[in-house]
């Protein structure tokens, strides 16, 4: 049942511990009486993955894991849940608690009505490659949050792991416009990646408009690469970094690098220190005299 | 709906259009735009002609959205509208388009470019016209009572001069007396008049007047509502009182700064500030011995960049008053310049250095230090204008500190949703053409809780306040803009995003019939700034009059039609 | 059936060019640089991708492109011209077509052909050849079988080419293959008795054992079922499941004005999106996200055997690799069908 | 049958009546490589009127197959494509493909009582199909039609009542929803007066169209009043694209409703799952 790649095997049987703790302390939160469902991970059928699992009893619980494979980000799906009545227990890692933090901020569920397991991560493995994966190279965590409870100190592991994407900043314009148009030209418009972000809670996406029509619909590039701008613009400041959106993507489009890149802009050019870390309001909905500007020739 | 039908009226502007813009050119490619159904021009739009004009064209035409394209919104614009009106048009049916100042003043030159252009301008009016609205003014009753804050010297005349006038007021004091600072003081400029005085006039004034209400040891709670009605809840010693008003005047005056440790203040016996000098004074001590003020003691520093503005008439006041009880006495003013602004302290600086008061510059880059360990003998200063160091005999030094904001101000603009600045003063509307307002209707301030404020200015904007609190109570209603935001409830997320920026306090998130967190807008409070439509996350606020599918329509009009070849736009 | 040669592997690339000279040809070829496939127009001088690896979007991209446009129109005073768009302008061949994929066009066939018949869907089913590549299966994902499916020499096929060592036996089965055939003569040649053995005992690793049949009590059963609440539980509705299917074929329609003219298309739509059944007025008869995954499986299941005898289903497994929650079609039917508590799909 | 499968022919508008405040009717002639073509129909059915540029949608046929002459159609705004409609002037060109839909059984209908149920502009599918009884007349039995809207000038096509009720064993039984100045007609919800009128089911059929709501009542009070499935009809509304069953959204359970209904007997409804 258990899937570890690159974890070295003492670490593995601390996951293993933290795996017995986490179906203890969720079939624990199940027995209440007010308890809807315990979101986790279980593998997937062919054991290569995981994927979210929404446990409603004790007994479903054990088939809840935790392993170096546990990519999906539970914590999405809770701006669908917001009407039920009842608690709902979430297991969340450190770019899973950065989203939740935002989603309480921005009222999309509210704090009374979760109960959340802090569950320090000490990096995931991509299943393709068995490599650490990207996205744990730059994670910022632990995150500042009100955990109901933890499976040990909220603490930052020491990944020493380099960046292996193409380095972006080193490109020339037009190298890098090269660079995304052949990489969103990919895009085959499936909208998995929207669906399955955490700050795509819009009750009707503005790509999903009639009137006003915000976009057309024909499929071009131009199409795509609007879209994935707009995309990316629009979670400037409050993307956490999960990679769930290149996870997702069917095609392969690198939209990790896409949002790394504003969020390297975002720090670069406004000290802006990541979404769901501090109290800070999101970048895009601040304004301050002293923000740069050089688009217009203001000071960099 | 019925169909759109499109009225397009260009006019010369004497020379002004018509000397650059072939206008009659452009009149003609107006008559060809989609659901433009009757083009003209005149000499002069605003003229009787003009407005007559478009009155007969619209009744004969049955035109329903109105396009003038002429000189500039800001002067013309409710001229138009207001024909529209009255030819039975909505006034929201209207549609501007600035052909002087966007095209014929600034493309003079270029009249072949410039008639192109306003062919342009003229086609996205009339495309924004087309997905016009018609919009309904909203109305508030104005309740005719105010809450004044404060009963200082600003908030007493703001509540002595509306209760004359009739209106209910509502003056909360946090103290159990009212004067404010002004209570401790001893004597007043210009005239040496004693303080107690003038709070005997303007107290009196709101005491013995049945309209006021008087709330000692009391203070504000909690307010909601806008212009018109506010709901207020008063802490009292009497226990909760809930009270409803029209307008509320701001007048919580200031603090006087006591920068413990600054020349020794609180640890050197002798060292005090000008309240503690006013204090002495008013209890008849006049036996200080030699004196030596301190002037701008916490003010025009990297902490606190602001002049205090009163301190120097208050320390030349004081050393006069001290030289004169005690002429053997030493009083010396050290200051980095002095402001004695207008005639009258003019004067009463003169007067101060005849009766032998010694006037010291000295530079921040070297202040003057106190000395003595327990009890203050002298002051050390180095004198800018001779570049000499002495030392200064003192048994009494008087730092001159500015007046600070209240720390309670932050807390109130918060409830009331208005700003402060950096110094945590209270921001009014504009610091020339609103000076008493704030940016949110039916707020006012007065006195030293907008800046430091000596009495005459504190009486003059307490008055001042109360007569912009008193027009719309007058008027007992208000008309507000229609073009406000409006939130599509189904778009809405409940981000709360829009509360965030709206800087009228016009935004609550509120729970709609599921209980989910959404937007709503209040349309009397919104001033129609469109920061929330800009920020919403969700699209689901929608400006009217400038609503995504109005623009759009222009944006796709310039787009498509702007490219003759009718390639892909 | 008729075995009408050997090719070697190493022509397939030659013959393809020489036949892109009065055909257009579709291939599998590598897309990206992760070893993904796509069927795409061949041009000489491209490697194929024909083996092991399924292209992501299935064969009826070639028949039902994601995005077609349906006409052009251009008003002037008080006329408008209207005009059909040409759907393909050349007959075409594609290459290494799989056994799913191939089925699944006889079901889209069971849509667009009846009355009244898509036209531009028509020209381009009657004007394409298909060659099959013999599937051994190509993942564990794979349940064609299952679903009654020959992956070896699927019906619908034209032309058969069945993998055996360093290339392919070459079999015809319509008219339509046999004309193909004579296009590849020059790279046949007469199979060896070994290679005709392995291509006659060629079989597929296909899984056999999905179960899409209805639960007891039959579909209508479990149709206000809680089954449906955790089958749409961990979905996020992305619908790439609808995007990589074989036989979806839902459409929306769309305008867009360029100009004195403009043109109206089709592009695929999903129905697990939000506005998929949203109508002018903002009322959606389908709000729910459950109640459009029940749609989704019900149309599969239920809907379209009852209107065409068949189900929605060819067994390919897209739908599981592509899931980001890597949930397929089967595991939803065994759930319905077991609806054992422990369900969460 | 390109016209009916995604290209349309050309629908020049003649002349534009205003129905109600938002409603506008259209009557077009259909021309095909700029020649005016006969277009034949069944009462029920719908077509695909389409804005150039703008969108498609579908409208029901309000005119009766029995007047040869110009097609009519009752538009209501209520979104972008609509919306563009009623900016047209006579002589503009829609789109129009059709016509579509299965259409009303009146075969079968033939030798029976009828009692038609409409509220608001779910009039303008039955109006065809009322003018096709009463034009053949002596095929059917007694005609009642119970019409109701939310206010007076809310009742659309009221330049036929007159001529309705002038027809020999056809009775018109109008109603608003709250009393207004100047009507001194019914007050109250349709299916009150449907309630009210109580007309025994005997040899009657029932064909209803209208609100959602509103069916949803008139269906139990048919019921009730012991009317039997087979002999309830009604139209169905649901997002369409294509309108000949190919874009696959217009389906409750296996039916289409583009080219399985939009009319449909209550006995088929209640096969088909209650839900979307």
């Amino acid at each position: 049942m258990f899937h570890a790649i690159r974890t070295p095997g003492r670490m593995r049987d601390q996951l293993k511990d933290m795996q017995t703790r986490l179906r203890e302390i969720a079939a624990a939160f199940l027995e209440r009486p007010d308890a809807l469902f315990f979101i986790g991970w279980e593998m997937t059928p062919d054991e290569k993955e995981t994927r979210p699992f929404f446990a409603r009893n004790p007994r479903q619980a054990q088939r809840l894991v935790w392993n170096d494979l546990c990519h999906p980000n539970p914590a999405s799906y809770l701006p669908r849940l917001r009407d039920r009545e009842g608690m709902i227990g979430v297991a969340v890692k450190g770019c899973d608690a950065r989203a939740l933090r935002e989603l309480i901020r921005a009222n999309q569920i509210e704090r009374k009505n979760l109960f959340v397991l802090g569950i320090p991560c000490t990096g995931l493995v991509d299943p393709n490659t068995g490599a650490i994966a990207s996205r744990c190279a730059e994670c910022q965590y632990p995150v500042d949050f009100d955990y109901d409870e933890t499976l040990g100190p909220m603490e930052t592991p020491a990944l020493t792991v380099e960046r292996s994407a193409p380095d972006l900043d080193a490109m020339s314009l037009q190298q890098r416009r090269a660079f995304w148009k052949q990489e969103l030209d990919k895009c085959i418009r499936c909208d998995a990646c929207r669906k399955i972000c955490y700050g795509c809670y819009c009750p009707e996406c503005i790509f999903e408009m009639s009137d006003p029509k915000w976009a057309t619909n024909r499929g071009d590039l131009a199409d795509k690469i609007f879209y994935h701008a707009v995309r990316a613009y629009h979670l400037a400041g409050r993307c956490v970094g999960c990679d769930e959106c290149a996870r997702a993507c069917p095609m392969g489009v690198r939209l990790d690098l896409l949002n790394r890149s504003l969020r390297d802009h975002a720090k670069e050019m406004f000290s802006f220190d990541g979404a769901g870390i501090t109290d800070e309001k999101p970048l895009l909905r601040t304004f301050s005299t002293e923000d740069p500007d050089p688009f217009f020739g203001g000071d960099e | 709906m019925s169909r759109v039908k499109v009225g397009v009226f260009v006019c010369h502007c004497g020379s002004n259009i018509g000397g650059t813009v072939d206008v009659p050119d452009v009149v003609e490619y107006a008559k060809d735009l989609p659901l433009v159904h009757y083009s003209e021009d005149n000499l002069y739009t605003c003229s009787d002609a003009g407005l007559t004009a478009i009155k007969e064209k619209i009744k004969e035409h049955g035109l329903n959205r109105v396009v003038v394209a002429s000189c500039t919104p800001r002067t013309h614009e409710e001229l138009f509208r207001r024909t529209c009106e009255e030819a039975g048009v909505n006034r929201y049916l209207f549609e501007f388009v600035n052909l002087r100042e966007h095209c014929s003043w600034i493309h003079m030159n270029q009249p072949q470019e410039a008639t192109c252009k306003a062919k342009e301008l003229v086609r996205l009016g009339a495309a924004k016209a087309a997905r016009l609205r018609p919009l309904e003014i909203a109305r508030a009753q104005i309740k005719p009572a105010c809450l004044v804050i404060g009963g200082g010297v600003a908030g007493l005349s703001a509540a002595g001069s509306l209760a004359q006038q009739g209106f209910e007021v509502h003056l909360v004091e946090r103290n159990d007396r009212l004067g404010g600072l002004t209570v401790d003081l001893w004597k007043l400029l210009p005239g040496d008049r004693p303080a107690s005085e003038l709070l005997h006039t303007l107290t009196a004034r709101v005491t013995k007047n049945d309209n006021v209400t008087l709330y000692l040891s009391s203070e504000l709670n909690e307010i909601t509502g806008f212009i018109g009605s506010f709901k207020a809840t008063l802490s009292t010693p009497s226990g909760k009182k809930d009270i409803e008003i029209g307008t509320v005047i701001v007048a919580t005056g200031a603090v006087e700064l006591e920068p413990l440790g600054l020349y020794n203040l609180g640890k050197t016996e002798g060292v005090i500030t000008q309240m503690g000098l006013e204090k002495m004074l008013s209890d008849g001590r006049k036996d200080l011995g030699d004196v030596v003020f301190i002037n701008c003691a916490g003010a025009r520093g990297p902490d606190r960049e602001y002049c205090g503005r009163l301190c120097c008439a208050v320390s030349i006041k004081n050393a006069r008053y001290l030289k004169e009880a005690d002429p053997d006495a030493r009083v010396t003013v050290l200051q980095r310049d002095v402001m004695a602004f207008g005639t009258e302290f003019e004067t009463e600086y003169r007067k101060a250095m005849c009766a032998g008061v010694r006037f010291i510059r000295f530079s921040p880059d070297r202040p003057p230090t106190t000395i003595g360990n327990d009890k203050v003998t002298g002051v050390r200063i180095y004198n800018q204008l001779t570049g000499e160091e002495s030392d200064l005999s003192a048994n009494t030094v008087v730092l001159t500190t500015p007046l600070a904001a209240d720390s309670g101000a932050s807390d109130l603009a918060q409830m009331l949703k208005v700003p402060v600045d950096k110094d945590g003063f209270f921001l009014e509307a504009h610091l020339k053409l609103r000076p008493v307002e704030f940016a949110t209707d039916g707020v006012f301030i007065a006195g030293a809780a907008r800046f430091p404020a000596d009495i005459g200015e504190a009486v003059a904007q307490g008055t001042a306040a109360a007569a912009k609190a008193a027009a719309p109570m007058f008027a007992g209603e208000v008309s507000v803009e229609a073009t406000t935001a409006l939130t599509n409830p189904r778009l809405c997320s409940g981000c709360a995003t829009c509360e965030a920026v709206c800087p009228f306090g016009a935004i609550e998130i509120t729970q709609d019939r599921h209980g989910r967190p959404v937007s709503e807008v209040n349309a009397v409070m919104c001033k129609g700034c469109g920061a929330c439509a800009a920020a919403c996350p969700c699209g689901a606020i929608q400006q009217l009059g400038f609503t995504d599918s109005q623009i759009f329509e222009m944006v796709r009009s310039l787009a498509r039609d702007g490219d003759p070849s009718g390639s892909e736009g | 059936m008729t075995v009408i040669g050997y090719m070697k592997r190493s022509a397939l690339e030659g013959v393809l060019g020489d036949i892109s000279d009065k055909l257009e040809v579709i291939a599998p070829l590598p897309s990206g640089d992760k070893g993904a496939v796509e069927l795409r127009r061949f041009e000489k001088g491209a490697q194929v991708s024909i083996g092991p690896v399924k292209p992501m979007l299935p064969l009826k991209t070639i028949f039902l492109p994601p995005v077609e446009q349906i006409f052009r129109f251009s008003k002037s005073e008080n006329e408008t011209t209207v005009t059909a768009s040409t759907p393909i302008t050349r007959d075409r061949v594609v290459f290494g077509a799989l056994g799913c994929d191939i089925a699944a066009l006889a079901l889209i066939d069971e849509v667009f052909l009846r009355e009244p018949v898509d036209e531009a869907y028509r020209e381009r089913r009657t004007r394409t050849t298909i060659v099959a590549l013999a599937c051994e299966g190509q993942g564990p994902e794979c349940f064609c079988a299952s679903v009654g499916i020959d992956p070896v020499r699927p019906g619908g096929a034209d032309v058969v080419m069945i993998p055996v060592k360093d290339g392919f036996i070459v079999e015809t089965i319509t008219k339509k293959g046999e004309q193909l055939g004579t296009m590849l003569q020059g790279a046949l040649r007469d199979p060896t008795g070994p290679q005709k053995k392995t291509a006659r005992s060629f079989t597929s690793t296909s899984r056999s054992d999905v179960d899409l049949s209805a639960p007891a009590g039959g579909w209508s059963a479990v149709w206000e079922s809680e089954a449906w609440e955790d089958a749409s539980a961990r979905c996020i509705g992305c619908g790439i499941c609808t995007v990589v299917c074989p036989t979806c074929h839902c459409f929306d329609v769309h305008d867009e004005r360029h100009g004195n003219g403009g043109e109206r298309f089709r592009k695929w739509d999903s129905c697990m999106a939000v506005n998929f059944t949203m109508m002018a007025h903002g009322e959606n008869p389908r709000p729910q996200h459950r109640a459009r995954v029940r749609q989704r499986y019900m149309h599969k299941l239920v809907y379209f055997p009852e209107n065409h005898g068949a189900v929605a289903c060819v067994g390919c497994g897209r739908c599981a690799v592509a899931c980001p929650n890597r949930t397929g079609i089967g595991e939803v039917a065994d759930r319905m069908r077991e609806r054992e508590e422990d369900s969460n799909e | 049958m390109n016209e009916l499968m995604m290209i349309p022919l050309i629908a020049r508008i003649r002349s534009i009546r205003e129905v109600t405040f938002d409603t506008l009717m259209f009557e077009v002639a259909i021309e095909k490589d700029g020649k005016e073509v006969p277009f034949s129909y069944l009462p029920g059915q719908f077509a695909e009127l389409s804005v150039f540029g703008v969108g498609e949608s579908p409208i029901s046929i309000t005119s009766t197959c029995t007047r040869p002459g110009l097609v009519e159609f009752a538009v209501r705004e209520v979104g972008l494509v609509t919306e563009a409609m009623h900016n047209m002037r006579p002589g503009d060109n829609m789109g129009i493909r059709g016509p579509l839909g299965n259409g009303f059984p009146v075969d079968e209908m033939k030798g029976k009582d009828i009692l038609f149920i409409a509220g608001g502009i779910g009039l303008a599918p039955l109006r065809g199909l009322i003018n096709y009884v009463l034009d053949n007349r002596s095929d059917f039995g007694a005609v009642d039609i119970i019409y109701g809207a939310r206010a007076p000038n809310l009742l659309c096509f009221d330049w036929e009542f007159d001529t309705w009720k002038a027809a020999p064993d056809t009775r018109v039984h109008l109603t608003i929803d709250a009393p207004a100045a100047g009507w001194n007609g019914s007050v109250g919800f349709v299916p009150a007066i449907v309630k009210e009128l109580a007309l025994p089911p005997g040899n009657r059929l029932a064909v209803a169209c209208g609100p959602p709501i509103m069916i949803k009542y008139v269906l139990e009070d048919l019921a009730a009043a012991g009317y039997r499935d087979e002999d309830v009809i009604t139209t169905l509304e649901m997002k369409m694209k294509c309108g000949v069953g190919k874009c696959g959204r217009c389906n409750i359970g296996a039916k289409y409703i583009c080219v399985d209904g939009p009319v449909f007997r209550l006995s088929e409804l209640k096969t088909i799952p209650s839900e979307y």
